[in-house]
């Protein structure tokens, strides 16, 4: 009896703990959000502006850009005290900007788009990723050479959004994606691919690519077919606002823009670094992998032959091909507004000039 | 007979005014959201009737896959605790094995059963199964060994087999006990349905419909098939118990 | 329980049984390794002797991760039991509110709320508040109705005698009803302790950067098995760990129960 | 005779059943009880008896007639927390041990800590339990349980002492013992007590008078006054007197 009061004494005690220690970490992880590893801590006096970042995925090179900035301190410098929300498959950006749980967002153009579309006052004021990464990866066995070959086979995507540009790849080689072919719903691995349950899957260049090579496929056991080549490219990650927001921080968001655009800058120069500081962050995935998507999503920022000092623009044919598609595929069911107020390029301009 | 009415009255004006307040802007004004954010029940109900038939079918293929991994699991479940029962010395270890596979969440199972199976039915069955095992056998056990030892007297002085006692005596203390199991298992095997289509290979289910939708700020077509969703889980759940009201007509719970 | 087993027997069993769990998990991998051959086989059911390296080599990661999410779960668990003691003591004040209240109980189990998160996000507008609500929503279910069930268990005489004495309602509350439904109460607690655990660790999911959560999503989308297979086996820990302190505290706290407390819990 | 301490005039209780066909609990009874006095009502199950006890303790209402205590409304009574009430469970409430058993309605009547201390062990001594005062009621066997109630009851040292079927569940033995126990309680405190029960040899050996009660509809069949000598010891159940009581009252249900 006695022993027993006094091991359940120490569970008591050992709860109490836990409820202690979560609670001081909670606020430790709130304060050390915001640190800037090199000793950039030139800030004029006053205080930092608060800015929250809602990524649209994990933390991961696919975000280089900004974890850059943020381990350099170009938001400090530019008196901004960042903090950056991970992302994962409950989290939707749109709606995290709009409801104010964050202030910028990443996504993808179509999915505003669609937002856009049914009310809700977003505009977009950044263009990141300059190409679309979305492949459609198959192993060379099967035999899926063209698009044409998509015929009867199983094919994999994320869905919610995700789907588009494979509808638009298979109406622009004349499959109907409800009868000519099965789309299933694939998961975040690359498992389905591998033990051959579908015949094609979703890949992002700088991602699930990646995990297919480094599973031990060489590329020549892979094909590819790649949205930009088929000229279905739809456009990807975006920086987007509240307008009710930007209406009131216009000076906050370029000057947020300014130091990301910085960190971007320096990411794509410097990959390997990039992938470090990423990994720096999180250490769910090996270094390689990061600095592989480093080295891959820097090809997407600053593709060949466009000029680094343009990172961010908005290329408008680019965006009004994303429209079309989408709305030609069915995710959009009238056609996009692009404006002033859906998507501008005005604080690009101002954060960018000299 | 009176009171029976007002049984059902008094929740059925909650749900009416609750309904009515969210349909006129009641909860918007309060929570500040605009309609696009939470669809009013007019407009889910009017799409879920354009949408029905696809509801439906989504709707059926989620039930399924929750109720045979339910049958299944249940099953599973009490063939434990009857062996539990049956060597209560090395038994008793399986049960404590089935209740540390409960506290897996079901977030893991799905890719866990993603990797094992290549469907997405027999992984939303298989999730399902490992789901509903543990609550049917840590009852199913209660049920076989919570016996008034007077009873288990009576029939040994009639020297009666481990087997016959099981029979007369065991299985029927247990079905009250089993009934708690199922009422539990009808809600988690639809919620460990719908989870388990989150990661699924497959584009059809409930599961699937909500999170496609969601994202897509299809809000109104979300809403709908969360409203089959949970209609769905009341009404297995009536079934549980009017056939839990024929079957224990001698419990004093049913008086 | 009729099993009438000693001590030392039960701790002989208990290893026999985990011994006897790794041998077999063991061989199952191999078979499927090198019998089967499947190429999957790393990932479908890993040899336990791996994972559990795997956990020693990062033993202090998993650790703090579920420290985070334990006492998360704590606040959770905290919260959705208050709610629920709450509900039941205001179901038992009034019929009428037992009425409205009971089949809603029972329709609010039947919502899918863990693929709610991006309506509670829209509703809530903070992710910590609704994260604490998700925890909380998915954890009174289980202490109301057993607390419920605890306060309409008092017997007819022991209500009279406070009766008798003319004694005020809530003082029939804070002598014989709360007293008398304790032992109910930590039925339901010990079904909502897990339950609890479990609601942590995919709230950590929703956005989060610290958690047994994030361990398992991060390492499930980034293929890496192992450490995916230790975060399930801390996280079934973890719930394991959570029901035996509930039960730690029922000790403590009712030193009057015998050794036959009341088995079967009322879930639903 | 004084005006009588509690006064029962035409009380009649009936319960409504569904079917119809409403149970008549009590039909039309009358009965004075006068102060001090120790009075048993006695009767078959299904007499009424435990439903006019909780009569007169205000736990039920009549549907017709009315009880006065010295005067006042058993609602009064009762307010005014007057009588202590033993039930035929012992009725303990298991997270509490003996001694804050015995406190609980003290606690409640707010009757300062230093007194129910005192209180406490002046009756744990007279119900023979005062190395138990911190016992579980798990760990007490059934007599001395029943023990606890009674002491709950007098440690209110209330102006009545309403008692239903105090002894039923117990054996022969506690119950002769418990009788005694009883009597010799009641001689020092001298309360108005109802005693409630089935057990004839009971009521003779504790009461002033028996009021035997009979079934359907209930009502009061007879009133007999016991005249043996005080203080009573368990030897006079065995005088031809104590059997000549007891054959009358058995009769007096074969009459029926």
């Amino acid at each position: 009896m006695k022993k027993s009061k006094f091991t359940s004494l120490l569970a008591v005690i050992i709860l109490i703990l836990l409820v202690a220690t979560g609670c001081s970490s909670g606020n430790s992880a709130a304060t050390t959000t915001g640190t800037g590893t090199s000793g950039a801590d030139k800030t004029t006096s006053g205080k930092l502006d608060k800015v929250t970042l809602q990524l649209k995925w994990l933390p991961q090179s696919q975000f280089m850009g900004y974890y850059v900035a943020q381990a350099k301190g170009y938001y400090k410098d530019a008196g901004i005290d960042i903090e950056i929300l991970p992302g994962g498959s409950d989290i939707i950006p749109e709606q995290q900007v709009y409801n104010g749980v964050a202030n910028i967002g990443v996504t993808w153009d179509s999915s505003l788009m669609k937002y856009q579309s049914k009310g809700w006052g977003l505009v977009q004021v950044g263009q990141i990723f300059q190409k679309s990464a979305m492949l459609l990866v198959s192993k060379a066995s099967s035999g899926i050479n063209s698009p044409k070959d998509l015929k009867g086979k199983k094919v994999g995507s994320w869905f919610g959004g995700n789907e588009y540009e494979i509808y638009a790849l298979l109406e622009a080689n004349g499959l109907n994606k409800d009868t000519d072919l099965k789309m299933v719903q694939q998961d975040y691995t690359m498992n389905q691919l591998l033990k051959d349950e579908i015949d094609a899957t979703s890949a992002m260049t700088y991602n699930e690519y990646g995990l297919l090579l480094e599973s031990g496929l060489k590329e020549s056991d892979l094909h590819v077919l790649n949205m930009n080549d088929a000229g279905v490219a739809m456009l990807e990650d975006c920086l987007f606002v509240n307008s009710d927001w930007i209406a009131k921080n216009e000076d906050l968001y370029v000057r947020f823009l300014k130091a990301s655009i910085k960190g971007w800058a320096e990411a794509c120069a410097n990959p390997e670094a990039a992938g470090k500081v990423v990994f720096d962050v999180d250490q769910s995935v090996s270094l390689a992998h990061q600095v592989y998507m480093a080295k891959e999503v820097a090809k997407l920022v600053v593709p060949k032959d466009f000029d680094p000092a343009k990172i961010g623009y908005m290329d408008m044919a680019a965006i009004q091909q994303t429209a079309d598609l989408a709305l030609k595929y069915g995710l959009l069911s009238k056609p996009a507004v692009i404006s002033e107020n859906t998507f501008t390029s005005k604080y690009w301009t101002k954060a960018t000039a000299k | 007979m009176k009171s029976k009415v007002i049984t059902i009255l008094w929740p059925l004006a909650f749900g009416i005014a609750l309904i009515l307040a969210w349909q006129f802007g009641l909860f918007h004004k309060v929570l500040d959201l605009k309609p696009f954010q939470l669809p009013v029940p007019s407009e889910i109900a009017s799409t879920l009737a354009a949408n029905l038939p696809k509801a439906l079918k989504d709707c059926g293929v989620t039930i399924s896959g929750a109720l045979v991994g339910m049958i299944i699991g249940s099953l599973m479940g009490f063939m434990i605790a009857a062996i539990a029962t049956f060597f209560p010395k090395w038994g008793y270890g399986g049960m404590i094995v089935v209740t540390a596979l409960n506290a897996v969440p079901i977030v893991a199972l799905s890719p866990i059963m993603n990797l094992w199976f290549s469907t997405g039915m027999e992984q939303k069955i298989a999730v399902v199964t490992v789901v509903c095992m543990a609550a049917m056998a840590i009852n199913g056990y209660s049920g076989l060994n919570n016996i008034n030892p007077y009873s288990i007297d009576l029939m040994h002085s009639v020297a009666a087999s481990e087997w016959t006692i099981f029979k007369k005596l065991r299985f029927p203390n247990s079905l009250p006990y089993i009934f708690t199991a199922s009422k539990i298992n009808i809600a988690s095997s639809i919620i460990a349905a719908i989870i388990s289509e989150y990661f699924a290979a497959s584009t059809s289910g409930l599961g699937f419909g909500i999170k496609d939708n969601l994202r897509k700020a299809e809000m109104a077509m979300g809403w709908s098939y969360i409203v089959v969703a949970s209609l769905a889980g009341v009404i297995l759940y009536c079934v549980i118990l009017l056939v839990e009201r024929d079957a224990l007509k001698w419990h004093a719970s049913q008086k | 329980m009729s099993v009438a087993i000693g001590k030392r027997e039960q701790r002989i069993v208990a290893i026999v049984w985990v011994i006897g769990i790794i041998v077999v998990w063991e061989l199952a991998s191999f078979l499927l390794k090198y019998v089967i051959q499947d190429p999957m086989a790393s990932a479908k059911l890993p040899y336990p002797h791996i994972v559990a390296m795997t956990f020693v080599e990062n033993w202090k990661i998993l650790l703090e991760a579920g420290l985070v999410t334990f006492s998360r779960a704590a606040i959770g668990f905290a919260l959705g039991s208050s709610v629920g003691i709450l509900l039941a003591v205001l179901m038992s004040l009034s019929k009428t509110m037992e009425r409205i209240a009971f089949p809603y109980l029972i329709v609010s189990q039947m919502i899918p709320v863990l693929g709610l998160a991006p309506i509670i996000f829209n509703i809530v507008r903070d992710m910590n508040v609704s994260r604490i609500m998700i925890a909380a929503y998915i954890t009174f279910f289980p202490v109301a109705v057993n607390m419920l069930s605890g306060l309409k268990s008092v017997e007819q005489e022991k209500k009279d005698l406070l009766f008798s004495i003319a004694s005020s309602k809530f003082k029939v509350y804070q002598k014989l009803m709360l007293p008398f439904s304790m032992s109910y109460l930590f039925t339901g607690l010990k079904i909502a302790a897990p339950m609890a655990v479990t609601a942590s660790i995919l709230v950590d999911m929703l956005g989060s950067k610290s958690g047994i959560g994030v361990k398992i999503l991060y390492s499930l989308y980034s293929n890496s098995s192992n450490i995916f297979w230790a975060s399930v086996l801390t996280s079934a820990f973890m719930g394991i760990i959570s029901f035996y302190v509930v039960v730690f505290a029922e000790r403590l706290c009712l030193p009057w129960q015998k050794a036959t407390p009341r088995k079967e819990g009322v879930r639903a | 005779m004084n005006a009588p301490e509690i006064q029962i005039k035409n009380v009649s209780m009936v319960y409504p059943v569904n079917n119809g066909q409403d149970i008549v609990a009590l039909t039309d009874v009358n009965l004075d009880i006068q102060e001090g006095e120790f009075i048993s009502l006695l009767g078959p199950s299904g007499c009424g008896k435990t439903t006019l006890l909780r009569i007169i303790a205000d736990l039920n209402q009549p549907t017709a007639g009315s009880v006065a205590i010295r005067g006042q409304s058993p609602r009064d009574i009762r307010m005014q927390r007057k009588y202590g009430i033993v039930f035929q469970n012992p009725v303990l409430y298991d997270w509490r041990t003996v001694r804050r058993n015995i406190c609980m309605p003290m606690e409640i009547m707010g009757i300062p800590k230093k007194e129910r201390t005192a209180r406490i062990n002046r009756v744990l001594e007279l119900v023979g339990l005062q190395d138990f005062g911190d016992k579980y009621p798990f760990e007490l066997s059934g007599g001395m349980q029943q023990r606890v109630g009674i002491a709950r009851a007098l440690a209110l040292d209330p102006e009545f002492l309403f008692m239903d079927e105090p002894f039923s569940a117990l054996d022969e033995f506690t119950r002769e013992k418990l009788n005694e126990d009883l009597l010799s309680i009641w001689s020092k405190a001298k309360k108005t007590v109802i005693f409630v029960t089935h057990n004839i040899p009971e009521s003779v050996f504790l009461s002033d008078r028996v009021v035997v009660l009979s079934p359907h509809p209930g009502r009061i069949s007879a009133i007999v006054d016991i005249n043996l000598p005080r203080p009573r010891e368990n030897s006079i159940r065995e005088t031809p007197e104590f059997y000549e009581y007891v054959t009358k009252i058995r009769r007096s249900f074969e009459g029926v």
